[in-house]
């Protein structure tokens, strides 16, 4: 309630996310189902409120009802406030006419009177598409002590993945002596996870210059922070080691979600000292039935499972029949898997239906040519009929009829 | 009848005594149910998904859980400006001189409160009766029959306490007599302590009750004016238990096993609301087996699960055997430790290799934070 | 909490109010400033959760920076709600790409998502620039009586002021036989009020014509409406009579604030069973000094008097020193009106200073020609300077020096 | 100290007995103050001000007004899903056997709820005191000085309560005595009841109180250890007044009539927040004369008002006439009626041509809703 904030937080959530392909068609990326109850968008709002920051706001241009209508005001993540919580904010027509935004810079600069409202002296940038836990507030404490302009998180990545990174290569003091954007040759592995902290001041100024440029892209890494470190500001990287994984892939949002079964994985959902809140179901607890046989796997409230169940992700209201098979697989909300049916290595889209005997993926074991084996994409609200056969890699948005 | 014109009221404590072991620590209202709820959440849930927008929570003794529970309201949609959730526990006004033993001196003492509300009706509930019922028939059956009083009830045994009421109804429903139930093994019309009637009856039956000295309701106010009022029943034919003891307790958990009571009780129309923990989903461990179970957000099973139900955050370790048993929050079966037929309340332990027991028909209590 | 909404309301906040000038300079139209508490869009919001309806859409495209601040998560109205409440609905990029709102009847189209999420029976039309209390459930009662397709409010006006509106020719039950569109001489006097009850699945399918249709404006009363009625639709109008003002231009802005001072006019806004809702300021009592002369006047909380006020609407947390005048006039929050400055027949706009012995406005009787008489407007945070003289009918939004 | 770190706690019911008329059908902390506060607003906002968004109100009885103004905390934003605002009411847990008398026994009842809280540090205060005090000072001098215990202070004369304690500091502000008050005319240092310290420090200091069957928490813990624990005192040079009289109530009040007051009082930097009422602003109307007088909105006046305050919804008619007067919420003064020096509770009527009277040092009080 306090009116002063010290830190607020900006939560780039805008990109279209077109490599998850059809799982982004009706939703932006942050709100993409995530871990049996989760979205995306949950790990950095949660992450906020866990940092003491209770002011959010969520830059979005594409698709933003569904993720509007998640994040509502704000409730389940105790962003509901007074003063701060958590405010969607889109482009809007000004006096002088309109514009999208151009670019992740620019996204802040077409709030700067949102960040002034609340005068704080630093400013969090975050994106919407990474799933980790991380306390802020040990960041900002490491931006104050160094009396630093930006600081930027990093992670050590391992070296033959640093190529697929921005870098930094770093003085003794964490310092940052120089940047590297996805080099071929790395000399660092120090890889930027996109987490800023800005002294708002300082910041301010070199959004801007960058829109006064005609030349820039109006990008944080491509214009901003480069500007800032060739103008000598004082810029330092903080280290991160926990888990961290940007999630913006068909392969990598498959993986993450069973990333959560692994128990060498260091990412606990159930510490209570960090809860990641979200929008929870209203259902009943969880049916396993006399028929199901469920190994290894992470199952939702209001899930019915008569079949089997093997090394997957179920989100809530799911219903596996009995003769049903799900393995190494995510399955989204309110979807039905009916008798005999077989769903191995995919992602199954909210209120789909499997019919029976239908299989969608295929194990990579059982391919002749692994060249052509992926994750199977089923889309939201999509039928695949009975007996039906959905190659891996294939992503279908259209009913696909049965096969008599 | 327009439903945000009528109030509701529960009665968070009644009939506390049919579970002194689960009410020890708590009130009826806060009794844990069905692997995520409180008994509360029933009546909560059946009055906002009427529409009803007030609603007053009536307190005795007992109640930080219950207000832990509730907290603000949020999750019922009851934190409002305007209406919203009331707690109306003892000794909050001038007047309430003391505690009160009757359902007539609990009311009576929150006239005040009934006074200042504007709705024109009022539904009144107890907390020991599990149902999902849509109360928008209810209230259009009061309305559409004329009756001053109209009392929802279910054909069946009756449950075992002692004022339960049994009713005599003509072909119209009208409530013919009021008799207290007698011990039978005979399907009978009992009541389940729904009430709807006009707030200023309510008020008027409560001065008149109060000026002459009567403490029972279901005796001194709705046996005794069967004939003056026209009191109604409105049958319940969904699902809808008495809790009576701590078998029944038992047994009306174990119902929900049942897909068609699951069904029934958790109609998606009318969805029951409760607290928010945010635990993340349960996990089955590989070499677990789960069987014809009910089991809640934030679960780790490594062991055998059967014919249970496990609330938040149960952990039951590596070949440890829960069979039969209802566990409640937080609570922890080590390894290759076994229960059968047992209610275990919150965060107990049940340490390596022990083994506890109960039977069918006497299932074995174990109470909050025990470390066996 | 009910999962179903009978009705839910679509307010139309969009327009750019020019006609307002430099008050709608950096806010929306519906935020602006009324009746020393209020803004304009309190008296919608009020009369909808008044009347039972607790699902608003706010449709807005025009900075709605200061609007979305405003009404933030619709806690003063007691719209904060699990299920339904108020959501601001800006235009948003969608996959084929994006479009503003191109009349009123395409922004409630670009929203049929968000009303379908509801599936209410009937779709209550709203638009954000009227002051008038009014109880939409008997205007919806009166709709389902009538078995109506389209029901619109309408309001008996003056003979002489009927050309200004659009008009309804009634039949002997109300039904509406002809629309005319501010005619030269009209026929009838009912006015419609721009509030609409449509039955949705009837708009629905209207709305999904009108976009189709090329030749259209895409308007409710220039091209639905009268799709409707040539299709013979069941259309009725609703009669209302009470208070009911536009206030789309300053001089019906500046009339409909002294109105609250009028015992005649029936808008009596200490009525406790139809509050007007507002987003109070966080401030003490209004203090009156013993130098003041208080007359005939409004005054908000926070407000401090020391001069002359006399037939004027002064909001929260202004200042009229020892020595200045205010009479009929409008002092938004937060303005100063030093020593002997005079403010008369004039709106100041929020954080404004008058300062010494400046003159803002003139007094009708003062003029030599009258023509040349209006109300003059301070824009906000403008500051008029030691002496200087604003003239009736100026509209300043830029600093003025002070005459020394 | 980070201040999400500290628990705030606040006693709505400390010291009703000096104010006999105001508390005769309220608690301390919902008599109304200022022209639209409630003296709850004060403790609340200063917590609130400085970050803390854990608190705690512990009530007694005649809490009912209480809980109506503070609702579900949304004013203070504390309607929270984790934290925010927690009622403490009596007879709560099942623990809590009788109502406390006495601070040691109420602390002490909540022990649950202090062991539950994970804050580190609690602050509590009680609702007599008005004041707008910035707490993040009064914690980094916690912090600062190493005490184990800061109290605030003030230096003055002291309030007319018997068990207030004066303080003797040395340079560092560490108190070396505390003494109760005795009745003198000098200025003193006397305490201001606002306690800072750690949880666990209270936690164990009530257990042993209770251990010893001490009951008086300035007494037996208080002075009792000056020399054990290292007390610190924490001087308050803005805005501070107890209230321990109707007289001195009345002249709180009448304090706000002067700019600098007001300013101290009402910070903009610490606003304080106060349950909304939605009223109009006042209307001051045609031939009305209001001088040196504090309006609150939707007053309606058109007769005259002189040197006093007016709460929400007053309304003077014409010709009537409010001198040196507190006059609360909703209450009318009809035609031609005079008040001078009077205290009129809510929705009091004084009919036309009534004139009413008291003195600069005995104003009459006259009680809720009463028609004159």
């Amino acid at each position: 309630m306090s009116k002063k904030h010290e830190c607020i937080a900006m939560l780039l959530a805008g990109g279209q996310g077109s490599r998850l392909g059809i799982l982004t068609k009706n939703i932006a990326k942050p709100a993409v189902p995530y871990g049996g109850k989760y979205r995306i968008i949950d790990f950095p709002l949660s992450n906020c409120v866990n940092s003491g920051i209770y002011t959010v706001g969520v830059l979005t241009q594409y698709q933003p009802l569904e993720l509007n209508d998640y994040i509502g005001n704000g409730q389940p993540w105790d962003l509901d406030r007074m003063n701060g919580g958590v405010h969607i904010l889109s482009p809007y027509q000004q006096i002088k006419g309109t514009e999208w935004y151009k670019g992740t810079a620019n996204a802040i600069y077409q709030n700067i009177n949102f960040i002034d409202r609340y005068n704080p002296e630093y400013v969090l940038i975050l994106s919407g598409d990474h799933i980790y836990k991380m306390d802020y507030s040990k960041m900002i404490a490491f931006h104050k002590e160094k009396n630093a302009d930006c600081t930027i998180a990093m992670l050590e990545v391992p070296w033959e993945e640093a190529p697929r990174f921005g870098l930094m290569l770093l003085n003794d003091d964490n310092s940052i002596s120089e940047f590297e954007e996805k080099p071929k040759n790395p000399r660092s592995n120090y890889a930027s996870m996109g987490v800023y902290t800005f002294t708002w001041k300082k910041l301010r100024e070199y959004l801007i210059d960058d829109e006064a440029n005609t030349h820039s892209s109006n990008d944080f890494g491509n214009d901003v922070i480069p500007a800032m470190h060739s103008a000598g500001e004082k810029m330092f990287a903080y280290p991160f080691d926990g888990y961290w994984k940007d999630v913006g892939t068909i392969d990598s949002l498959w993986e993450a979600n069973l990333d959560l079964l692994n128990p060498k994985v260091d990412l606990d959902l159930s510490d209570e000292s960090w809860k990641i809140y979200s929008r929870n179901p209203v259902t009943s607890p969880h049916y396993i039935s006399d028929t199901a046989d469920v190994q290894n796997s992470m199952i939702a409230e209001g899930t019915e499972i008569s079949g089997c169940v093997d090394f997957s992700v179920l989100f809530s209201n799911v219903t596996v029949e009995e003769g049903a098979v799900v393995r190494d697989s995510i399955v989204m909300p309110g979807t039905v898997i009916k008798s005999g049916a077989v769903v191995q290595y995919a992602i199954v889209a909210e209120n789909a239906v499997i019919e029976e005997n239908a299989v969608v993926g295929q194990r990579p074991e059982d391919m002749i040519n692994l060249d052509e084996w992926g994750v199977a994409v089923v889309g939201a609200s999509v039928t695949i009929g009975k007996g039906a056969n959905i190659a891996p890699k294939a992503m279908i948005d259209v009913d696909v009829k049965g096969v008599e | 009848m327009r439903s945000n014109n009528v109030l509701g009221i529960v009665f968070s404590y009644d009939y506390d005594y049919v579970l002194p072991e689960l009410t020890n620590l708590r009130t009826m209202g806060s009794v844990p149910f069905g692997g995520r709820y409180r008994l509360i959440d029933f009546a909560l849930s059946n009055f906002v998904n009427c529409g009803i927008s007030k609603v007053g929570v009536i307190t005795k003794s007992n109640y930080q859980s219950l207000m832990d529970h509730i907290g603000t309201g949020k999750p019922w949609d009851l934190s409002r400006k305007r209406e919203g959730m009331y707690l109306l526990p003892p000794f909050s006004n001038a007047s309430a001189a003391g505690m009160y033993a009757h359902r007539i001196q609990a009311l009576y003492g929150r006239l005040g409160f009934l006074n200042r509300s504007n709705e024109e009706y009022v539904v009144f509930c107890d907390c020991n009766v599990v149902c999902n019922i849509d109360f928008r028939e209810l209230l259009s059956a009061h309305d559409k029959s004329g009756a001053d009083i109209t009392i929802a009830y279910r054909k069946g045994m009756a449950p075992k306490i002692d004022d339960t009421l049994v009713f005599d109804l003509n072909a119209e429903n009208r409530i013919l007599k009021a008799a207290l139930k007698v011990n039978s093994q005979d399907a009978v019309n009992y009541s389940l302590n729904i009430y709807v009637m006009r707030k200023s009856l309510l008020e008027r039956l409560l001065t008149e009750a109060v000026g002459m000295n009567n403490t029972d309701f279901e005796r001194d106010i709705i046996q005794k004016n069967t004939s003056l009022l026209k009191i109604y029943g409105y049958r319940v034919d969904g699902f809808a238990r008495t809790i009576d003891s701590l078998m029944s307790y038992f047994n009306i958990n174990m119902e929900l096993l049942k897909r068609e009571n699951r069904a029934a009780l958790f109609d998606p129309e009318r969805p029951v609301y409760t607290k928010v923990r945010d635990d993340m989903p349960a996990i089955h461990g590989l070499g677990s087996k789960v069987k014809n179970s009910l089991i809640a957000d934030g679960c780790i099973i490594n062991g055998e699960v059967e014919n249970s139900i496990l609330f938040r955050g149960v952990r039951i370790a590596k070949n440890a055997k829960v069979k039969n048993s209802i566990v409640m929050q937080g609570s922890f079966v080590s390894e290759s430790a076994s229960i059968e037929s047992v209610i275990m309340d919150k965060s107990v332990v049940i340490t390596p290799n022990k083994m506890l027991c109960g039977t069918n028909n006497y299932p074995v209590y174990v109470g909050k934070s025990i470390v066996i």
